[in-house]
């Protein structure tokens, strides 16, 4: 069990030629991924890393290799049309690792995901890993994570890891871990990923990882007030960036202040979602968190 | 106005991005020009780089004009950098005053950002002023039409003391923004037949230019509606998205690079998003969330950070001693904290950028370094055989730990 | 009974200010239909046509008259607008007189209708009509019309109420007639109205009108081979059109020939549907149906 | 090519409307012209209206040239329209034997149509012909690109024989034509990597073409793939959608109304879909429908229909005096049949609208009149007191016997 991928996940990876494409291709073969396919325009007939067989279009590698989802890592001028690629040619599950598509394309996108009944993970993501399953659609480090039942969702990607490595350490094994990725507009969101962990036999509890800026987490809050069963941890980040700084050029903008990362933990806690203190309290509030609810 | 993000209850309407990724300002003559090419009517006005050009301005609108610098900074007005004059002296002696020089407003720090141009516009007479603004709102994924009877004023003040007060058309990229969205929000404008046609073709203006120019905010404000109930955009901000600039070469041109912060400026052409903090420790992370992370974890131990820095997925060698060369660059900083947990960037990559940087510079100041994740081992070594003063740290709480205790 | 429309339904009529806009509300009020409000923009506050309150807005048409079915009358550079307008005012059924609506607007109502879950008749079309019901949503001549449970489906206007006039002078009354409109986008085709006449317990058969052009007709008779259970006769009009003549920028082009007229009398024949002979016969065939079904 | 419909099995993409509305043809020189500032590429080439103009024309282009009769028609090549000439003696002959007469091609009436236009253009080495085309594709009410390598044939011709060799992509409005879809689509024509990139652009720019100027449909038939590989349109037709033409009053002016017949070009003007066709019952009804019903009731009588026409449904009087001057100026009308099925269109604005042209033209011929619905009984009165010869029919088909046996 665990979320959206297991053993019967069949990974096609667009931009399979590239330097991230090959390196992360591999690192998921190494986990124990089934890489099915892989797909650069023009370079169809060629194979990669051992035998993975490259193919022209997604559509050919689906009806050749029986992909179910895609793993994308071209450049972010050509990944919406990557993923439109991928969703027209009926695969389900798109994971997009590209960052940099512009705010107005993921708006058409969005558009076009929903009409189609595709499930969209980022873009500008990590990806998403079912230890369990030995599925790793993404660019974490495989070796941190552990089989076990608890979920982690988080908007971050190295932020991500450290929690994912916080609990391990702890011999706390994750049922599935997705990072939906920071951008403003993203195909799955909190919410969506609660729902899933709701419905997942293989969960018990979850971790969330939400920071400043946005309403995301105000709505996951409002989703576990109202729907969601099962013991969950949350940590905010940003608490210490400091209010509107006007930034240069370089780092846009600081979008929160501490009263907003302050109104994120006041919704979660109200939600009764338990609040990890600092970042440095991930794997031990989980473990407070198993270890009330046995 | 400041470029945070603007909330009414729990919806969001994006006027900036995360960390990690930008919007290009420009100036404000700059946006009015793209206003011109959309229809919005804007004031008539030159722009001055020299006290004469100014005087030469203010002459030919006929003696009197309002003077406006042109800086990527709201608050101008309070900062001094607006003024109505009524003479070719009192024009000259302000743009003497300004051209040159550096401007300090309540959003800028206390070095203030340099003035090169004036805005030397005509006077309008207002009855009223308007706020009209196009973004995206993040929660339906859909760009937005803002308005507002409450204009000239900061907008997130409005919508924390009273939100009622703006009103929102989400606009479906199919359709794009309709005459029935114009003539709803015009009705919440309380303006007569004639201005509120104005007003549906300056919504519909403002919309394609967001559209087309692909921005993350065009904003009118104020829209004021003259004495003759005409309306006229008095000022104008457009920022455009930095992702997206590849599709508007000509838009590369307009940025002004004398308003950033110099760190900051090196850091956004290397595609590194740091932030100028005021603590004196020196962060290197990797990763937008890990790196507020570690600023949370340096302040719980009583340090203060000098920076906000993600170095960005796919980092290279030479990217990473750029952002250590610019963490280098702050006299404030007096210790580096690195956080690096390996994905796309690898920690042998890292650790050679760290090297690279510290031999550039000559620096000798100590690191704390915790290293995770892809390579962690060649990287650690790396550093360990360096020659750098390194202490290792396996959690970040101990890195904290270990650099403040740095005398 | 009938589809669509029924006593319950509440008209709005956007439009309803203009010459024709007004002259139909009075129509659509003297068949019996609740002809609730118009909607002008600026015009609102004003009454006409009695007692029936004008609005600047749909949305506040509805909030204030509970109106559920839209029926336009806007020139065509503001029916996109007009459409939409209704179909955000959670209006569930548009019925759209006017003409001459750019082919690539259609594109994109077309689009947006879908994903908001709105039906849309027409363009260009007659509207529908609900002789039991007294419900008249469209231009038709109220007065051809005879409560009873024949179904009427057109692509034409003025040929409907043809086939009507036939019907009523044979006695043969209508549970629900309907003119899907002659553009080449339409909002409802023929598969739409036949699925629901097949749902329709009042409705016992039906008269199919198609006419050369498109494939519409040909999409109808795969559903009524695959799905229809009631009795269907059906009239192709054109037939003596001359094929390929080349039009002057009047008329276009005559679509079709004889044999597309053939080809679709042919696929309605082979799905099981009486053939109409000419468009003399439309009355005295579904009489023929009706006694042949006794 | 003509104007029919393209259908693939049950799949058809939209090439014409019904009967009722309609598209505006443009010259194959203008729409090239179109065609370059949407960056596809045409061979360099100029316009002539006289025959020294072509001799000019021809030696700019070094002596050898193709010479093509601008007609809405095609063709042009059977008919004799087009010649590719080595000297400018042939260049003049030619010329000179084509402007100012009418061209007879198999696609016009026996007249033809006049030329007032060559189109002069370079010669290009073909190695292979391409079709490509942008329409819609009514089924899915999506935007269409179709191409195929059996270019340079007339395209619903091969969409029977071989309909497996055009290839089609649906294009989603919101996203627009996307890379990978003229991947797909550039990879059915075998072309090697730099002419599927060229061709690739094509494809892009001929969507951008379709959309923003509102046609109906596109076409480049053929596009030649020339000894060097490049990719060229040697032939261009862009239908305008004219319900949409008020968006682009510059395309207004394309029209050319010489290319059209003057009954059918007068009925245009007054919005009044009228079709010459070949007997002599003139028709006038309303709705197309109801008109083609109409015809195809004259036919079973034995009878032949001298004309299409649907006066359209919110005739005023005015309109319908138009329609019935232009059925009556047809010198092969003889008797008129009305059937009028009032909506929209009162019985008795119709009927005052017959008596009105009968009156201004002082006709006398016979009519049969069935007319039903909207103030039927006012409208027959007032033709019942008008004089006219009218026999009164309440079926379309006893209006058809009574028509019929008129002598």
């Amino acid at each position: 069990m665990g979320i959206l991928i297991d053993e019967r996940s069949r990974i096609v990876v667009q931009g399979i030629t590239g330097r991230e494409g090959g390196f992360h291709a591999k690192s998921c073969l190494d986990y124990g991924t089934q890489v099915v396919a892989g797909v650069t325009p023009g370079r169809g007939g060629q194979t990669v890393e051992g035998n993975v067989p490259v193919f022209d279009s997604v559509k050919e590698a689906v009806e050749k290799t029986g992909a179910n989802v895609s793993l994308i890592f071209v450049p972010a001028r050509a990944a919406m049309d990557a993923v439109v690629e991928a969703a027209d040619a009926r695969v389900g599950l798109v994971v997009c690792i590209s960052e940099g598509i512009p705010v107005q394309d993921m708006v058409k996108l969005s558009q076009y995901l929903d009409k189609m009944g595709v499930r969209l993970i980022g873009p500008n993501c990590p990806g998403l890993i079912n230890p369990a399953a030995a599925c790793k659609v993404g660019i974490m480090p495989g070796s941190i994570h552990l089989p076990g039942r608890t979920g982690v969702v988080s908007r971050s990607g190295t932020l991500t890891y450290e929690a994912v490595g916080q609990l391990t350490a702890l011999g706390i094994g994750q049922s599935s871990c997705v990072g939906i990725g920071g951008d403003p507009i993203i195909g799955t969101d909190f919410v969506d990923i609660l729902r899933l962990f709701n419905d997942d036999p293989a969960t018990d509890q979850v971790v969330l990882i939400g920071e400043i800026g946005g309403a995301m987490e105000q709505d996951a809050a409002a989703y576990i007030k109202d729907g969601f069963t099962k013991p969950i941890c949350a940590l905010i980040v940003g608490a210490t960036a400091p209010p509107g700084k006007r930034m240069g050029h370089a780092g846009a903008i600081i979008t929160g202040d501490s009263g907003r990362a302050k109104s994120k933990v006041k919704a979660l806690r109200d939600a009764g979602a338990v609040i990890i203190p600092t970042p440095a309290d991930i794997g031990e509030t989980a473990q407070n968190l198993l270890d009330s609810n046995k | 106005m400041s470029n945070r993000e603007l909330r009414i209850g729990n919806r969001v309407f994006r006027q900036g991005r995360r960390w990690g990724s930008c919007e290009m300002k420009i100036h404000e003559h700059q946006a009015k020009a793209l206003f011109a090419r959309y229809g919005i009517p804007v004031p008539k006005g030159e722009v001055a780089t020299t006290p004469e050009e100014a005087v030469q301005a203010v002459r030919n609108l006929g003696g009197r004009a309002v003077l406006k610098a042109q800086v990527h900074a709201g608050g101008r007005g309070k900062g001094g950098g607006i003024k109505v004059v009524q003479s070719k002296e009192e024009a000259s002696e302000f743009a003497a005053g300004l051209l040159g020089k550096n401007l300090v407003t309540p959003q800028t720090d206390a070095q203030g950002v340099p003035v090169s141009h004036l805005l030397v516009e005509e006077l309008a007479g207002i009855s009223r002023e308007l706020y009209l603004a196009v973004t995206v709102d993040r929660g339906r994924c859909l760009p937005v039409m803002l308005v507002s009877k409450s204009g000239g004023m900061n907008i997130e003040e409005v919508a924390t003391t009273d939100p009622d007060a703006i009103h929102a058309e989400p606009i479906d990229p199919v359709l794009g923004f309709l005459p029935y969205q114009a003539r709803r929000l015009a009705d919440k404008l309380d303006l007569n037949d004639g201005a509120a046609a104005m007003a549906g073709q300056i919504m519909s203006g403002l919309y394609r230019l967001f559209v087309q120019q692909d921005c993350s905010l065009v904003e009118i404000n104020p829209l004021a509606v003259t004495a003759e109930g005409e309306l006229i955009a008095l000022d104008a901000k457009v920022d455009l998205e930095d992702d997206a600039l590849f599709r508007h070469p000509d838009n590369q041109e307009l940025a002004d690079h004398t308003q950033e912060n110099e760190l900051e400026a090196k850091a956004a052409a290397l595609a590194i998003a740091y932030v100028k903090l005021d603590g004196n420790v020196g962060c290197l992370v990797n990763g937008a969330g890990l790196a507020m992370a570690t600023m949370d974890v340096i302040s719980t131990v009583g340090a203060a950070p000098a920076n906000f820095l993600d170095v960005g997925g796919g980092a290279s060698e030479e990217k990473v001693a750029a952002a250590v060369t610019i963490i280098l660059s702050d006299p404030d900083v007096d210790r580096v904290l690195v956080n690096i947990f390996g994905g796309i960037l690898r920690c042998d990559i890292a650790a050679q950028g760290i090297i690279q940087a510290y031999k550039n510079t000559g620096s000798s100041l100590p690191l704390a370094v915790r290293m995770l994740g892809t390579n962690v081992e060649p990287g650690k070594k790396i550093l360990r055989e360096s020659g750098l003063d390194v202490t290792f740290a396996n959690t970040m709480i101990e890195a904290a730990h270990a650099i403040s205790q740095v005398r």
